[in-house]
């Protein structure tokens, strides 16, 4: 449809301009007509204010000379007008307009355009919008929270490298994009336990560009980058911020951060991901949402990107919409079968959206059964197919796995109290 | 003749505003910035209340110790000041700068919470609730800093927060050099 | 797609102007008919290229397409349609297609109204007309496009600057840059004459009816803008002397300067170089504020999209077409010949005098306007340049400007006598004498220089309403013959003395309300009383609303004259959600002597809030007067002479063989 | 980036467009006058071409409370200046002294007036010699062209 508009448009363009070139030939206007049609209205002129009487018969005279010589002066002067129609430039004109302009609109156009991209005019979801949409940032992300469940998570087990973290990012956010030294400390705390903590590491290299060492901060970062599986959901915002500060400190930008070749999936522009930066964190939140909504949109229109619903999954799964994680992993694995790590995610997403104590419902099930074909002493797959088992009334069979599993925790694991008790109940 | 160069006096008075326009654009020159007349003269007076408690008020012979020193102005409420804060955090714990820090503005009680929160770089700290001192030393806005010499002059002067480069180009050398 | 669309009409839009821009150049210098004639249907196909892009964008904009970058940074889904659509030109991208817009409308207006004027001159102007839109076009193409895409398409825009919603947004722009623009068109013909190198009075009576027309709409643009900032900017000011309000002031000054020396062309064959370059300055000086206001030079309260690379593109145009159009005048205007001769008391010796005060006026302004950036430039010193200034330099300036005013259309062509003119306008003179010590006196008592002023203002008035009635010999001869001469009077004689009458209502108001103004800054809690101006002021309440865009306070505020009531204002204060920026809404009573303007202000603790109000004489007279001053140039655009011009046709070919050039 | 921060801190400011406050006002009527004059004088140095009268940044708040405070204590207005310039320099007076920086800008509008006024003057003395006569009536064989010309 578009192209068709596009040729129509510029069909009648060129057509346009062809009409006059090919006519045989034009009126024309002279100049010499054109300004005797002047001075015969100034003559008028002076006749009408004369027989009005604003004007004395000896300057009515006088300016009435004025204006005949100016008549004659102008008539000598009428250029010698060569009427060259040249024939040769005639016949090459129309086909070099013909070929010129749409080849000029249509080259200029492929490199600045955006033909495939459809229009997205705003249709308000659910009806239900306040008159404030940003007045109401994203519940779940309510820094409050955000706090409260990490200090929740330590309380439980105080040297847990992922609540440490998350309960550094939190007061990170707190602090609007500010490492705060208490911050730091959790941090700190995450790496003694866990060394290559995605987020401890992003966050303190944060922390020495802000305290003016670049340097070191992007040596931190790369190595992060490195030890980064290639799908990990935080490399793009890494290799922005990388960038970024790089180019902010004037040291040359890693080739990996460089904006990439497109790889046939949207990524944030530079002006995007620059445009962040500038956000507070609820509306950073808020424009993170919207790239992930636009990239399901896209989805939508291209189904048969097996990466690019994995990297939607993965989006869903980061942003905590676990069903749409899920559905976006079955449609990757309906193009082809997905790995293990993968399958560990879905099966995440899937357990995820189950209320403690239910029984997993069917397409649960069958992602939980091929994570544990895929591998047997899979913790998530033993629980929650074992929960699946008992609610099916198979109790041998939820007692074989439970049991498999409780061999395979660690005598302080949390969830160990809790198994420990259903088997009870199982038996 | 000089009918001639008459009407070439348009084109060369083009010539002369278009030269000043591109030189304009190509120095990067901020239209926003208003400098300060402080530099290169005494530091103006200093008589503000300790933001801490139970601290001394700081006055003029905070300035005049021989050693450079630096007066930062920020405010709990300024975003800016938030960025640049932890280089300040840097200069003080890294390489031991004596940094005054007048917080401007703002109630002692948010200025406090904030420098715990974020940590306190500053050996002094005062509090301009009224903004008198700011006036004193020209102050437009928050953040603004100063370099004062060891003999209590005015050397630098920072309008807006200060940044990485600010801090490796000039701020660490002038410390060194005490100039 | 529609963006798309859009965009690509853009493209073809550029790839005609440079057709256009260079064929029938080359047709007008070959004498190639159908070249020429390709001017014209190139201008108009432009025409609905650019409406075509336009209106995409206006589409996006009012379906909140948020897939256009444009849209999301200045718009708002939740922002009412209105201002959706004046939102289109109220950020540097949709400004600059407005731009563009006005640009290809003037040129095919010159294709569709230029029947009358000559195959080359017409076929060269609307060349030169397309090689101006060929840099607007790449501007806007390769460094501010609006049909940018942003894909995915966030959730929802940006909004727009709280202090831009407004009615006045919707109308200043567009009007203001229909001035810029339309001197384009005056800029087009002086380069096309210096090409021909004829200048005569055909061609000064061909350009009259564009130059007049760009002039009306700018005088309508400032003064809507300066309407604007009255009302909007909440402590009723009119006129602050911003660069950007400079920087329309001083094409509004050349062109006025334009305007009457090109009168001298017309009638008397003389000025003839000096016109042209008044010409190209116009326009000039309407690029040199675009590139103040957008590259950041200069920083003003308006000056919106500031980039360096914008800038240099905008300074690389202003170069080309100013220093293109002043190279070839360096070149070409020596040689056009001076016409009539003239004594230096005469008409032209007035208009003469005219020119060199609006050109001293425009030079001041200009000269104030970035004299802080050349010193800081050369010295580094800092020095602001603001409206104490210009009340110091510019008005002064003024004085014999109006002075002389009145006198010009008493003198005869050629020569004239100086004290026969003064003494048709004794009774104009005697009544601005009586205004000032009326004005000195009672009204004020001590600020002398405003009550000289508003003498001034009553001058203008009396002597141009006393020239017109002279004319028509009113009251000197029977009432017939008054009404006859009423019929016979060019519509271009009574608008001059309507411009003439409405420069002196707008200094009236100036005057009056600049200098004689009351105002009253209270803190009040509602039930609280005040006595202001002779009216009773109460502060009955202060309710919160909810807007579709904003939350406000709004005070109800009931004056009252001896206990009764007399009018009720409500000023509001309004909060933006999106942008969080907090708006006044100023409520103004206003009877057409004076304007009672109230603001609502901060609620100060416990003490109620801070109301404002202010009580300025004559203040509408300003933008009534600026207005009238525009209808005077729109009824001398009626004259028929104007529109005279369309010769016999078919004439041409024969007589060209039949006259032989001599 | 820097620049992003400066306008941040504008934006701060940008807020309510209110100027002076009840509460800031002098009770006497002739010095809030006075200082209502000179607040219009003094640029607010955070803001664009505004004055601080008109101004209602933190920081033209307390330029205006100084400038009554200097009032008080019985300052005359030049000293107020002067108090305003050791702090901000010549940048905070809207109307720039004249001194050796400045002269062009406020000579610059009169010496255009003055130079091309004298120019003119001078060439219409000189026009003054050559007398103005009638145009010469057309010849006849002018007169026959010229029909031939407007022959409709």
């Amino acid at each position: 449809m578009l192209e068709f508009l596009l040729a129509l448009l510029t069909t009648a363009t060129v057509g346009a301009l062809l009409v006059p070139l090919l006519r045989a030939s034009a009126r024309r206007t002279e100049r010499l007509d054109s300004a005797l049609a002047i001075y015969r209205d100034q003559l008028a002129e002076i006749e009408r204010e004369r027989a009005a009487g604003t004007l004395p018969e000896a300057e009515a005279a006088a300016a009435r000379i004025e204006v005949e010589r100016r008549i004659l002066s102008a008539a000598n002067t009428t250029d010698a007008a060569v009427h060259a129609d040249s024939a040769g430039l005639h016949r090459f004109l129309p086909p070099a307009l013909a070929l010129v302009i749409p080849l000029l609109a249509l080259g200029v156009y492929l490199q600045i355009g955006r033909p495939g991209l459809p229009a997205a005019p705003f249709s308000a979801p659910n009806s239900a919008r306040g008159p404030a949409p940003h007045a109401n940032p994203n519940e779940p992300m309510s820094i409050e929270r955000l706090l409260a469940q990490a200090r929740a998570r330590l309380a439980e087990a105080p040297n847990d490298p992922d609540a440490l973290s998350a309960l550094g990012e939190a007061m990170v956010l707190e602090a609007d994009g500010s490492v705060t030294p208490a911050a730091r400390e959790a941090f700190d705390k995450a790496l003694a336990g866990r060394p290559d903590d995605p987020r401890a590491q992003f966050y303190l290299g944060l922390h020495e560009t802000q305290s003016g060492d670049s340097r070191a901060a992007l040596a931190r970062w790369q190595a992060l980058e490195a030890k980064s599986p290639p799908d990990a959901p935080w490399l793009p915002m890494l290799r922005a911020e990388i960038a970024r500060v790089a180019k902010a400190a004037g040291l040359p930008v890693p080739p990996s951060a460089a904006p990439s070749a497109p790889t046939g999936m949207p990524q944030p522009s530079r002006d995007q991901v620059e445009a962040m930066q500038n956000l507070d964190p609820a509306q950073r939140q808020q424009a993170i949402r919207s790239m992930v909504e636009g990239l399901d949109a896209r989805m939508k229109e291209s189904p048969d990107d097996r990466a690019g619903w994995l990297r939607l999954a993965n989006a869903w799964k980061v942003l905590g919409e676990n069903a749409k994680a899920a559905d976006a992993y079955a449609k990757a694995d309906a193009l082809g079968a997905v790995d293990t790590r993968t399958l560990t995610d879905w099966a995440e997403a899937h357990v995820r959206q189950i209320a403690p104590g239910a029984a997993p419902p069917p397409d649960a099930v069958a992602v939980l059964q091929r994570l544990e074909k895929a591998e047997p002493r899979n913790a998530l797959a033993l629980f929650y197919l074992g929960a699946a088992s008992f609610a099916a009334g198979d109790k041998p069979e939820a007692l074989k796995r439970w049991k498999t599993l409780l061999s395979l925790l660690p005598a302080d694991a949390p969830i160990r109290g809790m198994l420990e008790e259903r088997i009870k109940s199982a038996e | 003749m000089s009918r001639r160069l008459l009407f070439l006096l348009p084109l060369v008075t083009l010539a002369l505003m278009a030269g000043f326009f591109a030189w304009s654009l190509l120095a990067g020159r901020d239209p926003a910035s208003i400098g300060s007349v402080l530099v290169g003269r005494p530091a103006p007076r200093l008589d503000v209340k300790a933001l801490r408690d139970g601290e001394p008020p700081l006055t003029d012979g905070l300035l005049k110790t021989g050693k450079p020193t630096i007066v930062n102005f920020f405010a709990s409420w300024c975003t800016p000041c938030l960025a640049e804060h932890p280089l300040f955090a840097r200069l003080a714990e890294r390489d031991g700068a004596v940094i005054i820090g007048i917080a401007w503005k703002n109630k002692p009680e948010e200025a406090r919470a904030w420098l715990k929160r974020l940590g306190d770089p500053y050996k002094f700290a005062g509090a301009d609730l009224e903004g008198r001192a700011g006036l004193d030393w020209g102050l437009s806005g928050v953040p603004e800093t100063y370099l004062i010499d060891g003999q209590g002059i005015v050397r630098r002067h920072f309008r807006g927060p200060i940044t990485e480069r600010d801090v490796n180009e000039t701020i660490l050398p002038f410390l060194k050099g005490g100039k | 797609m529609i963006p798309e669309l859009g965009h690509f009409s853009l493209i073809l839009a550029l790839a005609v102007a440079l057709v256009q821009g260079t064929l029938p150049l080359l047709g007008a210098a070959r004498g190639d008919d159908r070249l020429m004639a390709l001017g014209r249907t190139a201008a108009l196909t432009q025409a609905l290229l650019v409406i075509a892009a336009f209106g995409a964008l206006t589409q996006a904009y009012v379906t909140s397409d948020f897939s256009v970058a444009n849209v999301v940074a200045n718009s708002h889904s939740a922002k009412p349609l209105i201002y959706k659509i004046s939102g289109v030109w109220g950020n540097h991208e949709g400004s600059m297609l407005l731009w563009a817009l006005i640009l290809a409308l003037f040129g095919a207006a010159v294709a569709i109204f230029g029947a009358g004027l000559p195959d080359t001159l017409r076929s060269r102007v609307l060349a030169i007309q397309a090689l101006i839109g060929v840099g607007f076009l790449a501007f806007l193409l390769f460094t501010s496009n609006p049909f940018e895409r942003v894909s995915p398409a966030p959730l929802d825009g940006n909004g727009l600057n709280p202090l831009l919603q407004d009615p006045g947004l919707a109308f200043h722009p567009p009007l203001l840059y229909l001035g810029y623009v339309g001197f384009s068109v005056t800029y087009a013909f002086a380069i096309a004459a210096l090409l021909e190198g004829r200048v005569d009075a055909a061609w000064a009576r061909w350009v009259r009816p564009w130059t007049l027309a760009a002039w009306c709409f700018l005088t309508l643009g400032i003064a809507l803008g300066s309407w604007w900032a009255y009302y909007i900017l909440g402590w009723g000011g009119f006129w602050f002397w911003d660069p950007v309000e400079n920087a329309s002031l001083m094409p509004w000054l050349a062109g006025t300067a334009l305007l009457h020396s090109a009168i001298v062309v017309e009638k008397r064959d003389a000025l003839k170089s000096w016109t042209v370059l008044l010409a190209i300055l116009a326009f000039s000086l309407s690029l040199l504020g675009t590139f103040l206001v957008r590259s950041g030079v200069l920083t003003s309260v308006h000056a919106f999209a500031q980039d360096p690379a914008r800038g240099m593109f905008i300074l690389a145009f202003l170069l080309f077409v100013t220093g293109g159009g002043l190279a070839l005048y360096a070149w070409r205007a020596p040689r056009l010949q001076g016409g009539g001769l003239f004594q230096p008391v005469s008409r032209e010796g007035a208009l003469i005098l005219n020119n060199l005060l609006l050109c001293t006026l425009a030079a001041t302004v200009l000269l104030g306007t970035l004299y802080p950036l050349f010193l800081d430039l050369l010295t580094g010193n800092k020095v602001s340049v603001g409206p104490p200034f210009f009340n110091a330099t510019f008005v002064p300036i003024c004085a014999p400007l109006f002075a002389a005013l009145c006198v010009g259309p008493y003198l005869g062509w050629k020569r004239a006598e100086l004290w026969p003119a003064l003494m048709h306008l004794r009774i104009a003179f005697i009544a601005a004498v009586i205004a000032a010590i009326v004005a000195a006196t009672a009204i004020d008592g001590r600020a002398t220089l405003a009550a000289l002023a508003f003498g001034f203002g009553v001058w203008l008035i009396a002597g141009s309403l006393l020239e017109f009635a002279g004319r028509l010999r009113v009251g000197r001869a029977p009432l017939a013959e008054t009404l006859r001469r009423l019929r016979a009077t060019p519509r271009s004689a009574l608008g001059m003395t309507i411009a003439h009458a409405a420069l002196g209502v707008v200094v009236l108001g100036a005057v009056a309300t600049a200098a004689w103004n009351t105002e009253l800054i209270k803190t009040m809690r509602p039930g609280d009383t005040a006595s202001f101006a002779g009216f009773d002021v109460k502060l009955d309440r202060v309710e919160n609303l909810q807007g579709p865009n904003y939350i406000a306070e709004r005070a109800t505020l009931t004056l009252s004259v001896g206990g009764r009531p007399y009018t009720v204002l409500m000023p509001e204060r309004r909060l933006f959600t999106v942008q969080r920026r907090q708006v006044a809404e100023t409520a103004i009573h206003t009877n057409f002597l004076r304007d009672i303007y109230a603001t609502l202000g901060e609620s100060e603790a416990q003490n109620g809030w801070v109301i404002r109000l202010y009580y300025n004489p004559l203040a509408p007279w300003i933008w009534l007067g600026a207005a009238l001053c525009a209808l005077g140039g729109f009824v001398s655009l009626s004259d028929r002479r104007l529109r005279i011009g369309a010769p016999q046709r078919g004439k041409g070919r024969t007589r060209t063989v039949a006259q032989p050039a001599e | 980036m820097k620049r992003l921060f400066v306008l941040v801190v504008a934006l701060l400011f940008a807020m309510p467009a209110f100027a002076v406050e009840p509460s800031e006002m002098l009770p006497n009527p002739a010095l809030e006058a006075r200082a209502r004059d000179i607040g219009r004088a003094l640029r607010c140095v955070v803001c664009q071409n505004q004055s601080i009268d008109d101004s209602a940044a933190e920081v033209a708040r307390d330029m205006r409370r100084a400038v009554r405070e200097r009032l008080a204590a019985g300052d005359r207005d030049e000293q107020v200046f002067a108090y305003m310039v050791a702090r901000y320099g010549d940048y905070v007076l809207l109307k720039p002294p004249f001194k050796a920086g400045t002269w062009v800008l406020w000579l610059g509008g009169p010496l255009v007036l003055v130079v091309a006024g004298s120019a003119l003057l001078f060439a219409a003395r000189r026009r003054r010699k050559i007398p103005i006569v009638p145009p010469q009536p057309l010849s006849d064989e002018e007169r026959r062209r010229l029909d031939a010309l407007l022959k409709p």
